[in-house]
């Protein structure tokens, strides 16, 4: 199911926890569909992300995802660790099966979040704009379809 | 093994089971030797026909049946397909009833042919099980209608273990004379299951619960039960399940059935005594966790949350030390929802996500429950740190 | 042995076929060590998984197919059943075409359902193959409509074994815009059989008949084809037919048809020349006998009859020398008529009757043959004597 | 399937054959139903069956409860003989499957034409009058609904 470097991620994930006095947090997900990330950088003064943490409820995809995003961020400029794509998190990783590409939006949107939040709190303009999945009252179902949401479970 | 443990200590049984050493040995001379097929008229034909034959009468016995009254199948799905599907378009025909009941926590191979009945002509009410994890009498009488053909409720469930009241439902099913199917898959052999007592009219099994073979089903049908077969063709089973017999399987089938009653009595202690130590173990040594569902509960089944971890992740680390078990969390299973089965008896989402399902069996030892208290606390532990809302949800990680 | 034989003489392997023991090496330690159920999510669970993908990727590779295009199911009636029944109701919803075809002498596995759905909203055509017991393209353009949903015509007859042209019968089809099933049971292994270059949409397999287990099926679906399942459930198998995947089941179903392919050419040489051995036997060393059907025909398949002799007592009769083989007559069956596969290809009753069906395999030796042919001619005899319209009917017995 | 006795008379049949100058024959089936049965009777004076032989094309039934019927009827008065029931042979025979109850028939329906067929021979009353299977325009399917045949097949 998951690729190796998955699992590698899953088992020693890089960058846990939380940066006292972040420059930029990021809080996406909701524990309603069992996902939510935390992360927070730390950004220097040519906008360069020194350091990066997370913390993640979610399950191996969710933390992996998590792991391998704050890896690419480290060093970036935050307006490039801002256009990290979700592909681009799941080629990393040596691929993420289908029902697992959520996993990495989640990954990449808190890392989003926490620029634009930066950005904001040094009064300048957001980048990413509005997150569906920051928002706390956020449905996860309501886009889904109930056809599709049965379907794929496979009860044992 | 990928997990580079020496052995597994597997605590999945609910899943599937091994097939027993003695199971093999009498199923192996029927896919060998003893070749023939059971519908033809020489010797070899014969004796696989025979072979066949007393399988279906132990398989019958065993469950208080009569032979003629058992057919055996490919699978549990296929029996719960037929009995759902197959019973109610009978009922629809000659009584014209066209209103189904099945309870909201049965099996998807029950919920989705009476869905998809819902849409080809038939009314469907889907009722909740109470808090317990029961469907009570009381509750299915509130909902049965004049126009009711089928009531399906299985005899017990297969993520919280739960055990049905059967014979009350099914009484109260014929006080409206509908008719009554469970699924017994999980329960058969772990606990008293005779369809004369229970008094039901069909009931669907599963060899692979039992230290059977995947692939090998059963159904009862009670005598006079409308049905019509849902697989059409050589007219095998006694007109009911077309399709050349797996004698092997069945023969597989009723040794492992034999197994399970043989030993009934002093597994269900054992595996109790187990679960309850898994149980007490993990409400006691873990703050934060919860039990689901009973009793009464099937012998060595526990369904527990962790709150505040995911159930994929803990099995994924359980599986890194080489326990399996299985967890009612969406992740696992590639759906948005966390089990159906959880969240029917009330239990909100965000806890279904960190449910564990530890269901013990036959080659559970008491040290597999010990390392199993062993390894958990910590994985549990490393969870909650990585979940950024742990503490202002539940307080401090210990 | 019931016949008190030293061995048997095997000659009905299209009924069915002992499991070669390389496919129950393969097998065994998925029902023992690696018994994981498929859809579990850890290391023993992925085990399985691989195996039955792997499995997968080699049956579909087999027949041409992508791997997401074969759905392993419970037996080849059970894929009958879902391709006849599931094909035609989705055509039918999204196309309103309701017309099916299906040959005269299918299997019941493919008869019934097309009955079943004739007597359920279709209108059925059921096309006579010629006296050849070949389906021929021609005959099929004359009876399709711009309504046909579905043509189900098999790759080659159970009974006599003749080999029909596939690739014609589906263009034909298309041509009208309706879906080609083919029920492959048969001809699976024993000849070239691909399903890209056949341009079918849909085809069953079964895997007690290459020395496979009973209780194991498969089923070929184009990319496309409408299709919705008939066993609802787990939403296994890409969610075409739910149930516990049998890992051990499809991967012996994989290794028995690696193995047919293997040894198809060498094979369909041997078989081939010991069927003709048997019918020159037959049809030179006893008088009033004649050969149904063909060519083409597969390798090892011969449908004889014996004028004025019964196939029940015939078969006995064999049995008594350790013999198996089967007949056409209605005796055998139970019912009143003989085989509808004689029937339909022109073969008056009196003579399906007096048919026996010898098909030989990977375990037929010549010195099988020769026994065969030394045993045949004095039971004929001894039956023609006793019949009191042989003289009658085709003079003095020899 | 078969019982022993069943198999046992079927693979040793007794009393086949016809008897030269036969005080009565009865023939009876239908070689499109694949099973015809002719019997043959001596009778002494006081009514007696003192020898009687059969020849059958028909299944392992068919034989057996020809060789069965021969064996019950011989010194038995031709009243007796033709009394006997489907349900005394099959019961002689230790049972007989469902399916092959019409066997049965057709053997003791033999037995009725060939009594029959002596007694109106010396000029008195028949015992048992028309026989349907005795008839060679007989239809065996007229009476059989379609359903049941179709059902009964098992093809392998
Ligand atoms: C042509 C054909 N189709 C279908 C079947 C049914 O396959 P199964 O016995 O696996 O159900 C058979 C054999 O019984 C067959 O010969
Ligand atoms: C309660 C219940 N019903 C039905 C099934 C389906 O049985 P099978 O896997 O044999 O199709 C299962 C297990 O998967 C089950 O637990």
């Amino acid at each position: 199911m998951y690729s190796e470097k998955v699992m590698e991620h899953f088992n020693n994930p890089r960058n846990v926890g939380v940066i006292e006095n972040a420059d930029g947090v990021g809080e996406v997900g909701n524990p309603v569909c069992g996902d939510v990330m935390k992360i927070t950088i730390k950004v220097d003064g040519t906008d360069h992300i020194q350091d990066v943490k997370f913390q993640t409820l979610g399950c191996g995809a969710a933390i992996a995802t998590s792991s391998i995003v704050t890896e690419m961020a480290r060093g970036m400029t935050v307006q490039d660790a801002a256009k990290i794509s979700k592909q681009q998190v799941a080629d990393e990783l040596g691929g993420l099966p289908p029902a697992k590409m959520h996993c990495s939006v989640l990954a990449t949107d808190g890392l989003k979040v926490a620029v634009d939040d930066y950005l904001v709190k040094h009064g300048r303009e957001p980048i990413a704009g509005p997150i569906k999945s920051s928002d706390p009252h956020f449905d996860p179902h309501a886009e889904e379809d109930e056809e599709h949401t049965h379907e794929e479970a496979c009860d044992l | 093994m990928m997990n580079g443990m020496d052995r597994t200590f597997y605590m999945d049984y609910a899943a599937t089971t091994p097939v027993d050493p003695r199971v093999t040995e009498a199923m192996l001379p029927y896919l060998t030797e003893h070749f023939g097929n059971p519908n033809s008229l020489y010797t070899l034909g014969r004796d696989g026909y025979r072979a066949l034959e007393a399988a279906r009468e132990r398989m019958a016995s065993g469950i208080g049946a009569q032979p003629t009254e058992f057919v055996f199948t490919g699978c549990g799905t296929e029996s719960d397909n037929e009995a759902v599907v197959c019973i109610s378009q009978m009922v629809a025909e000659r009584k014209n009833r066209r209103h189904l009941m099945v309870s909201a926590f049965e099996h998807h191979a029950v919920l989705h042919p009476a869905e998809w009945l819902a849409k080809n002509g038939f009314e469907l009410t889907v009722l909740k099980p109470r808090k317990d994890g029961i469907i009570h009498a009381e509750d299915l009488q509130a909902v049965l209608r004049e126009d009711t053909a089928l009531v399906s409720v299985m005899a017990a469930n297969n993520e919280i273990g739960t055990i049905q009241p059967l014979k009350d439902l099914a009484d109260a099913t014929h006080a409206v004379g509908a008719y009554f199917h469970t699924d017994a898959v999980q329960a058969l052999g772990k606990i008293p299951f005779d369809v004369a007592d229970l008094g039901v009219d069909a009931a669907s099994f599963s060899a692979h619960k039992i230290y059977g073979p995947k692939g090998v089903g059963g159904l009862y049908l009670k005598k006079g039960t409308p049905f019509r077969p849902l697989l059409m063709g050589g007219g095998q089973e006694m007109k009911r399940r077309s399709g050349t017999q797996n004698v092997a399987g069945a023969v597989a089938f009723a040794k492992a059935l034999e197994l399970m009653l043989d030993e009934q009595d002093q597994e269900a202690v054992r595996l109790s005594a187990l679960r309850d130590r898994i149980v007490d173990g993990v409400l006691n040594g873990i703050v934060n966790t919860r039990l689901n569902g009973g009793p009464p509960k099937l012998p060595g089944y526990a369904n527990l949350i962790m709150l505040g971890c995911e159930g994929e992740a803990m099995l994924l680390q359980l599986d890194n030390k080489g326990i399996a078990v299985s967890t009612g969390s969406a992740c696992s299973s590639g759906s948005l929802e966390p089990s159906h089965v959880l969240l029917s008896i009330g239990c909100p989402a965000e806890e279904a996500h960190g449910s564990l399902r530890v269901t013990l069996g036959r080659f559970t030892t008491d040290e597999d429950v010990d390392y199993f208290l062993e390894v958990l606390p910590p994985i549990v532990a490393r969870l909650r740190s990585m979940n950024p809302l742990y503490e202002r949800m539940y307080g401090a990680v210990k």
